[in-house]
């Protein structure tokens, strides 16, 4: 019963918001979202220790053979997680401004939070690709309602985009949905699995490019990212939290759940393709963000160059190549947000992003660049910070695979530090410009989202096994299916 | 078995706390929270360097990345060569953390300097303790860390954060290198912790050892500034002294020798490598010394020094003389902390003023810094019996026997070495004030506390050659037999030097001949370095140290930055968002089109039903019909 | 020698088969080319409503063709049925003319193009 | 049988009523009048038996169809609210009982056995048509809608006749039943030719009804001509007994000669989507956009029909009830805009007319959108359950091109639909609320819900068609 808690609790608390439209918004929100952390705890860790049932089946289109059917195990447990760890932040970011008590806006939130459950929590490929195309719907409104100028265009382009690849993937998933042997098909992973690893090699190539052309538009992979930074820097900053925390995490959690599963000889005459596509991502993303003023923009193409290494790792079908992937699902989430929120902070006090503009915040706020330094450190992926676990994986699965992409896939920590300095350089250090002049220092609101950000990053660097050792036994069972 | 634990622990704790508390703390408190743990440790690690027995201890602290059958531990490793790190870093560290507490009384970032300062020996101590290479990398990227938070401490002006990102990014292509040896080892041994690895090695297995050891030796020289990763030292003199006394001249920039000598094993498989390191060495040093020659910055010159003296360091591990090169290490802690020191207490007393063309004739006002900074000169120049001629002599002895190219071009280096400290040394303190009057009325000598350190570093620069006593002068040496179970067998071999040997001369007049004449240029003639205007000629090029940062600007800055705007408005924006748009452009512009053949007209309706249904009647009926 | 009653004792499908189906066929496809080709060329509204009954007439023909070649009285009913909803189609038809004529004096169907792209 | 001649005697019952009752109560009294038909049709679920001369037949589907007929037709007269009040509609009893009449006409075409009773079906409903399409007497745009239409339809209704004509010809039965035995029982080569043309030509007549492709031209411009009420009832109801009638003729008659028509509406298909929805991306006009729209799910609707797979038909039936709830409402929104905009704007049906219609009545906004969203078929709404099934169906014929071009279209869709969505949330505009009767509210929001719960759990529905 926990698992449809944790999906129709948001669910039932935004549309509320939504059509109420309390007063007390704010308060009705976050304390749904931390409810909604503290129960989806308990069944993270009951499930694991079998005290709780880890699936949720009833019937949901009995003539297609569809089942509204959800599941907890390693791979999607370190999401929901994730999931249920970011929210509470960022509702929490909305504290202080004049969104915090608008219930359209903390609706919107929670709703997309209960898409982004429901996406993560499907047992079933249509289940999970009706939340996956459900969830741009808020996102969608939320960019469109408080995003900043020609949001209209911009987030239009980015829903048609993204819908036009998913349609792809609906394509791909009914094609092999058909083919299940025996009566009644059934969209059932495991099923689906069963069904792809009999289809010819050509069939799995070609449904190998469906599936990934949705995945690689929502990730984004390199060539399909154009929407990605006009996006984030349009939308305001608690959707661009959701869109690079948690959103980009189902594209890269749809290719560990479905492509590396189910198409095996796909991926054995595409991948390299692939790899070498994402490894291009990740240098063409951290080259560009070295000369970007606008810190939305810088931090949203260092977010698309990180995604670059999470599916050249997955891709690679080792274990620490899935295992560092996931790792780095979580560490980039927090980083990212923390990021993000630190951006809004500042566009707060001194209207400004343009990193030409700003400069010498140090001085007027010790927590915040402390805290922007350590984010940026976790972004950075420096030892003993939780980025450096999960590159440290991926840059090694990638290294195993081929040495020469791993060399190239290696530069992303010199760019990486390029950026990140460059940015914390022009920000906080130097002396302050007209913008930053009377900078004050941050509220106990502000402190309470940026400080646990930190202590997680530090965290997440130094006790990585309690993470890894969760997610292992999935993992092991999905390279079952690979061999 | 605990007190492991502490060492690495106390600075971490004096971290949090000072780092916490840092603008309410007073700054003497903090001054002493900030001292108290190295000096801890310092006892710690002695205590552990009396009682140690000759075997390894090996301390598991956490199993930190455990993924399939990849699994990492963090797990310290005491042994010779540990401990005596352990005993330079907090020995040295607890002089530096007493000097700076008076050098940085005004500073009002006290608490967070000495914050940082406990952070860096906390990660230098993880670097040094750890069991594996993962370990060291831990450490290796955290005092990249430190190094730029303080290099970039003054944050307030640009141009020390540059150099602070500088030094970052430089270190940072280092640990790619190392990074990919780490990863080699993985995929050679599956594990790289320092026992399993050797273990492997010494059985013979594991093939590409010569690619491992060259990736791990790019690692060392990054972060040891050697010639291809080097413009980052001199640059690092932004921050405040101390942190170059204690960060880059005694602690971090040793770490690359460090690590080679802990892969000793390794590297004596793979000679190719370890002739590429000898040169590359040799390269550094004399391209330090020649830089060093004509620099008008107290802290610039003793900064190139400190790069040529690695490369000696690098010559010596070339020459696989282990003892030798390690030993150099530990009297460049002592000799070049005190320089470095001496200079900031000069730099305190000259009011913040580093251009040694101002200064002159300090001798009368700084009696205790003039007295060690000339000690400290002497031992670097390498002359007997200070503890630089022990080190840096058995060094060059070394060099006679492997190549003897090597050695004579070794030799010259020494020579500029002793010219140039001499240089400094006599324009400073000697010949008559050049410095503004404000400055002369504020000339004192510094606090007791700057000068207990330079006084007790002195002392161990004149006595420090009696760690390593060569044979023929009855020495015992002690180093070499303390190393000696950790060191491939056959290292050690005594060497015989008779007194009137070239070998032995040689060295002595490389030291005492540039001297004299420094002297007698500087000191009697009373000559005064050129204005920057003046210079010309070769003098010039080599002051503008040989266009190195203006070539890597060059070669590699100016490239990414039109990258990254060929691809931001090229690529990104005109093909691949081009490519989308226009899709979108097409659809409205081919429904528009479509939208015209809605005339309106009946008659048209009616046509085009007729012509589609004749259309489709042909085609069903095409069999009747033809 | 077949004496006039014969011809007359014939029954009336019997002579009408007498002419093959096919210039049946013919015959109202001619007929029902010549009501499109009408629709097609005329703007007069009247006159392509007549041609548009002419089609329909032409369908009527070949009905009861086929009913009589087939002796089967369905045809024939179906033809009845055609010209009851001819008629009333034809009625609501003038309605609209009348209407559009009161409107804009003419009932020409070109001009009749307010509504297009 | 009964709900028909039920109807009938309620359209007549309707005409004397008006004399008596105003517009508000005859409202109400139609509304009764097709619930209690709805009601007699579902009596006779599950039991199948053939009447009028075994012409008629009532089984599940075709029960199936006329109860989404007349929920159609149920949700019209709700919005119709009476026809309004200035004195063009001066009879809203003959408007009232012609809808009934339309129904009836509607009803034959769904359970016919004989292609008599198609033709007579298909007759009353398209002069009623007519008829409705040009009441509007003042306006120049409705008589013309008028009479396009009514040329349009009655010269393909000539093809239709003259297809029936030569199927007769050649399998010598108007009953369907007659027809099947006699193909089955001749050999193939000695049918005359003519049955394949005869084949064609009834396609074609029904297609022009169902605005495919070539035969699309009248659409826009009578659905834009024609007051917003009917165009609702001709996209809705029109459009259902259209398939049925193809369904039943293409796939159940004629499904073994698919190798001859498959090609040819295969083709038509592919031109409708195209047509359909690449004209609809440009308008300006909220109404075009919309009779665009019914032609693009026209051609998703034929999709299936070519597929031919034994859920075709359930397919179909929840497709178009669907279709017909989601444009119900926009229809309803758009006529309640217009209506609003009329004096306002010059161009009343235009999406700037609906320029920030959230601010001030979110419920007519938030209706407008989740109609949209079922048009353009994102989750969460029924219309994407009714493509998700017409790609399965697809996917088991396995006709990959159509597949291809379905989805680039269904993306295409997707611009002009939110064209709707960011003109009525995210433009700014000035309109104040806007007052709708409770009737109005009521079947608004139930068609709206009807929407959300198809779209969320569609076994609802699709386990009894």
């Amino acid at each position: 019963m926990y698992l449809l808690f944790i999906l129709l609790f948001p669910l039932l608390l935004g549309s509320f918001l939504l059509i109420a439209k309390p007063a007390k918004a704010f308060g009705l929100a976050l304390g749904g979202s931390i409810i909604e952390l503290i129960i989806s705890c308990i069944l993270l860790c009951d499930a694991n220790t079998g005290k709780l049932p880890t699936e949720f089946i009833s019937n949901w289109i009995p003539e297609a053979g569809l089942k509204f059917a959800l599941f907890v195990d390693g791979i999607n447990g370190i999401l929901i997680l994730l999931t249920a760890l970011l929210v509470p932040f960022i509702i929490g970011s909305t504290a202080g401004s004049e969104k915090a008590n608008d219930a359209k806006y903390q609706g919107l939130i929670l709703t997309m939070q209960a898409a982004l459950m429901g996406a993560f929590l499907a047992k079933d490929a249509f289940l999970f690709y009706f939340f996956f195309e459900a969830s741009l719907l808020p996102i969608y409104f939320i960019i469109n309602l408080y995003g900043s100028e020609n949001r209209t265009k911009i987030s239009f382009k980015f829903f048609v985009y993204t819908l036009f690849g998913s349609l792809f993937l609906l394509i791909g998933l009914i094609y092999v949905y058909l083919r299940t042997p025996g009566n009644t098909p059934s969209a059932d992973f495991e099923t689906l699995y069963q069904t792809a690893s009999v289809l010819s090699t050509k069939e799995q190539s070609l449904l190998f490019l469906a599936f990934f052309i949705a995945f690689a538009i929502k990730m984004p992979m390199f060539p399909f990212h154009t929407w990605q930074p006009d996006t984030y820097t349009v939308a305001p900053s608690q959707g661009t939290m959701l869109l690079s925390g948690i959103m980009l995490k189902m594209g890269t959690y749809g290719v560990i759940r479905m492509i590396v599963p189910m198409f095996p000889a796909g991926i054995a005459n595409w991948g390299n393709w692939v790899i070498i596509l994402s490894v291009i991502g990740v240098l063409y993303g951290s080259i560009i963000a070295i000369q970007q003023k606008d810190m939305k923009r810088l931090l949203a193409y260092s977010s698309f160059a990180h995604v670059g290494l999470m599916s050249a790792g997955m891709l690679t079908l080792s274990n620490e190549g899935i295992q560092g992937a996931l790792y780095q699902m979580l560490s980039h989430g927090i980083n990212i947000v923390g990021l993000f929120f630190i951006v809004e902070v500042i566009e707060r006090r001194t209207q400004s992003r343009d990193l030409d503009q700003l400069g010498g915040i140090t001085s007027a706020s010790k927590v915040l660049s402390i805290g922007f330094i350590i984010l940026s450190l976790g972004s950075v992926a420096l030892p003993l910070t939780n980025g450096f676990v999960g590159e440290f994986l991926l840059l090694k699965s990638v290294f195993d695979y081929q040495l020469t992409i791993g060399i190239i896939a290696g530069i992303t920590i010199i760019l990486g530090a390029v950026y990140t300095l460059r940015m914390i350089q022009k920000s906080m250090f130097g002396n302050a410009s007209k913008f930053s002049i009377n900078f004050e220092d941050l509220t106990i609101s502000e402190k309470l989202v940026i400080i646990p950000l930190c202590i997680l990053v530090v965290l997440g660097g130094i006790f990585p096994t309690v993470v890894l050792n969760y997610s292992q036994p999935a993992v092991d069972l999905l390279s079952k299916w690979i061999k | 078995m605990s007190s492991i634990l502490f060492i690495p622990l106390l600075p971490l704790i004096g971290f949090l706390i000072n780092g916490l508390s840092f603008p309410k703390l007073s700054n003497p408190v903090a001054g002493i929270i900030g001292t108290i743990p190295p000096l801890a440790a310092f006892a710690l690690s002695l205590q552990l360097f009396l009682q140690f027995d000759g075997n390894t201890q090996i301390v598991p602290l956490l199993d930190w990345i455990s993924v399939g059958e990849l699994s990492i531990p963090i797990a310290f490793q005491i042994d010779q060569l540990s401990l005596l790190m352990l005993l330079i870093i907090t020995g040295v560290g607890t002089l530096i953390h007493v000097y700076s507490s008076a050098y940085m009384s005004h500073d009002e970032g006290f608490g967070k300097f000495f914050a940082f300062l406990n952070l860096f020996v906390f990660f230098m101590l993880l670097l040094v303790m750890g069991s594996g290479f993962v370990t060291l990398f831990i450490g290796w990227e955290g005092v990249g860390l430190c190094s730029y938070l303080l290099i970039g401490f003054w944050n307030k002006k640009n141009s020390y954060g540059d150099a602070a990102r500088k030094a970052f990014i430089m270190n940072r292509i280092g640990d790619l290198g190392f990074l990919i040896g780490i990863f080699l080892l993985f995929q050679e041994f599956g594990t790289a912790t320092y026992q399993e690895v050797f273990e492997a090695i010494k059985a013979g297995n594991g093939s590409n050892l010569g690619l491992i050891a060259f990736c791990l030796f790019i690692g060392a020289m990054g972060k040891s500034a050697q010639i291809p990763l080097f413009t980052w030292l001199p640059d690092a003199m932004a921050g405040p002294t101390p942190v170059s006394a204690l960060i880059h001249a005694a602690t971090m920039v040793t770490a690359g020798i460090y690590m080679v000598i802990r892969a000793n094993v390794l590297f004596e498989m793979s000679p190719e490598v370890l002739h590429f390191v000898g040169w590359i060495g040799l390269a550094t040093a004399l391209l330090g010394a020649a830089i060093g020659l004509f620099q008008n910055d107290i802290k610039k010159v003793l900064a190139y020094s400190t790069v040529s003296q690695l490369g000696y360091m690098f010559m010596g591990l070339g020459a696989s003389a282990y003892t030798a090169s390690f030993f150099h290490v530990m009297t460049h802690a002592f000799f070049k902390a005190l320089l470095f020191l001496g200079a900031g207490s000069v730099i305190h007393a000259m009011s913040d003023e580093q251009d040694i063309r101002k200064m002159g004739g300090l001798k009368s006002q700084l009696p205790i810094t003039y007295i060690t900074f000339l000690l400290g000169t002497i031992a670097i120049a390498g002359i007997p019996p200070f503890a630089g001629f022990f080190s840096k002599d058995e060094i060059l002895a070394h060099l006679y026997h492997h190549d003897i190219v090597m050695w004579a071009l070794a030799i010259v280096g020494s020579a500029l070495t002793s010219f140039y400290m001499f240089r400094v040394f006599i324009v400073t303190f000697h010949g008559d004030f050049r410095g503004t009057q404000h400055q002369a009325d504020h000339l004192h000598e510094s606090p007791i506390a700057m000068t207990l350190p330079l006084i007790v570093l002195a002392v161990l620069s004149v006595i420090g050659g009696i760690i390593n006593l060569p044979a023929f002068v009855g020495g015992n040496e002690f180093l070499a037999h303390w190393l000696n179970p950790i060191l491939p067998e056959g290292s050690h071999e005594a060497l015989e030097v008779h007194f009137a040997s070239l070998e032995f001369l040689a060295p002595l007049a490389a030291a005492f001949i540039p001297a004299i004449f420094a002297i007698q240029l500087y000191g009697s003639k009373k000559a005064v370095p050129a204005a920057d205007a003046e210079i010309s000629g070769i003098q010039k090029i080599i002051y503008d140290k040989f266009y190195i940062d203006e070539a890597y600007n060059f070669l590699f800055v100016k490239p990414i930055q039109f990258l990254s705007q060929f691809f931001y408005s090229f690529i990104d924006f005109l093909i691949i968002d081009l490519l989308v748009e226009s899709t979108g452009k097409f659809v409205k512009s081919s429904s528009n089109e479509l939208r015209k053949l809605q005339s309106g007209n009946i008659g048209f309706y009616i046509f085009m039903m007729v012509a589609a249904i004749a259309i489709i009647l042909a085609w069903t009926l095409k069999s009747w019909i033809f | 020698m077949e004496t006039k009653t014969d011809r007359f004792m014939q029954s009336i499908p019997e002579i009408i088969r007498t002419i093959p189906l096919t210039h049946y066929i013919l015959l109202s496809s001619a007929l029902f080319a010549i009501g499109v080709l009408g629709v097609l060329t005329r703007r007069n509204a009247l006159i392509v409503f007549m041609a548009i009954e002419l089609m329909l007439n032409a369908v009527n023909l070949l009905l009861a063709a086929f009913s009589s070649y087939f002796s089967d009285p369905a045809g024939q009913i179906f033809v009845f049925f055609i010209m009851a909803v001819a008629a009333a189609e034809v009625a609501v038809g003038l309605a609209i003319i009348v209407m559009i004529y009161r409107n804009i004096q003419t009932i020409d169907i070109g001009l009749l193009n307010k509504l297009r792209n | 049988m009964t709900p028909v001649i039920a109807l009938s005697l309620f359209g007549i019952i309707n005409l004397f009523l008006g004399f008596t009752f105003k517009r508000q109560s005859l409202q109400v009294v139609t509304l009764l009048f097709i619930i209690c038909s709805m009601a007699l049709t579902a009596m006779d679920w599950n039991h199948e038996y053939l009447w009028f001369g075994d012409m008629m037949k009532t089984n599940n589907l075709s029960i199936n169809f006329s109860l989404i007929i007349q929920l159609a037709g149920l949700l019209v007269v709700a919005f119709s609210n009476g026809f309004g009040k200035d004195e063009v509609y001066t009879q809203p009893a003959e408007y009232y009982a012609i809808l009934l009449f339309s129904l009836v006409g509607a009803l034959l075409m769904v359970s016919f056995q004989n292609l008599i009773m198609l033709f007579v079906g298909l007759e009353i409903l398209s002069v009623a048509m007519y008829v409705l399409t040009g009441s509007d007497k003042r306006n120049l745009r409705s008589n013309e809608a008028a009479l396009k239409y009514f040329l349009m339809g009655s010269f393909a209704t000539g093809f239709l006749l003259f297809g029936i004509a030569l199927v007769y010809g050649s399998t010598r039965s108007l009953y369907i039943s007659g027809i099947l035995y006699n193909l089955s029982h001749t050999a193939p080569e000695s049918l005359p030719s003519f049955l394949y043309a005869g084949i064609i030509l009834m396609g074609i007549g029904l297609l022009f009804k169902i605005s495919a492709a070539p035969f699309h031209f009248w659409t826009p411009d009578v659905y834009e001509g024609a007051p917003t009420i009917f165009t609702m009832f001709m996209s809705t109801v029109v459009k259902t007994a259209g398939f049925a009638a193809i369904y039943h003729i293409l796939d159940v008659t004629f499904g073994g000669f698919q190798k001859n028509w498959i090609i040819t509406v295969y083709f038509i298909t592919i031109i409708t989507l195209i047509l359909g929805n690449i004209s609809a991306a440009y308008q300006q006009s909220a109404k075009r956009m919309l009779a665009f729209s019914s032609i693009s799910h026209a051609g998703y609707m034929l999709l299936t029909v070519c597929a031919n797979q034994p859920s075709t038909s359930s397919n179909i039936l929840y497709y178009s009830l669907a279709y017909t709830l989601a444009t119900a409402v926009s229809f309803a929104v758009l006529m309640v805009v217009a209506e609003y905009q009329t004096g306002r704007t010059e161009k009343p049906e235009n999406f700037d007319a609906l320029n920030g219609l959230a601010k001030n009545n979110p419920s007519l906004a938030f209706a407008f959108t989740v109609a949209l969203l079922s048009l353009a078929g994102i989750p969460l709404t029924a219309g994407f359950w009714g493509k998700f099934f017409v790609f399965t169906d697809m996917f088991n014929k396995n006709l990959t091109y159509p597949i291809i071009i379905a989805v680039l279209m269904s993306a295409v869709g997707i611009y002009y639909y939110f064209k709707g969505i960011i003109s009525v949330y995210f433009n700014s505009g000035e309109i104040e609320k806007i007052e709708t009767s409770f009737l109005f509210k009521i079947a608004l929001w139930s068609a709206c819900i009807g929407t959300l719960v198809l779209g969320i759990y569609p076994t609802l529905l699709k386990s009894i068609f």
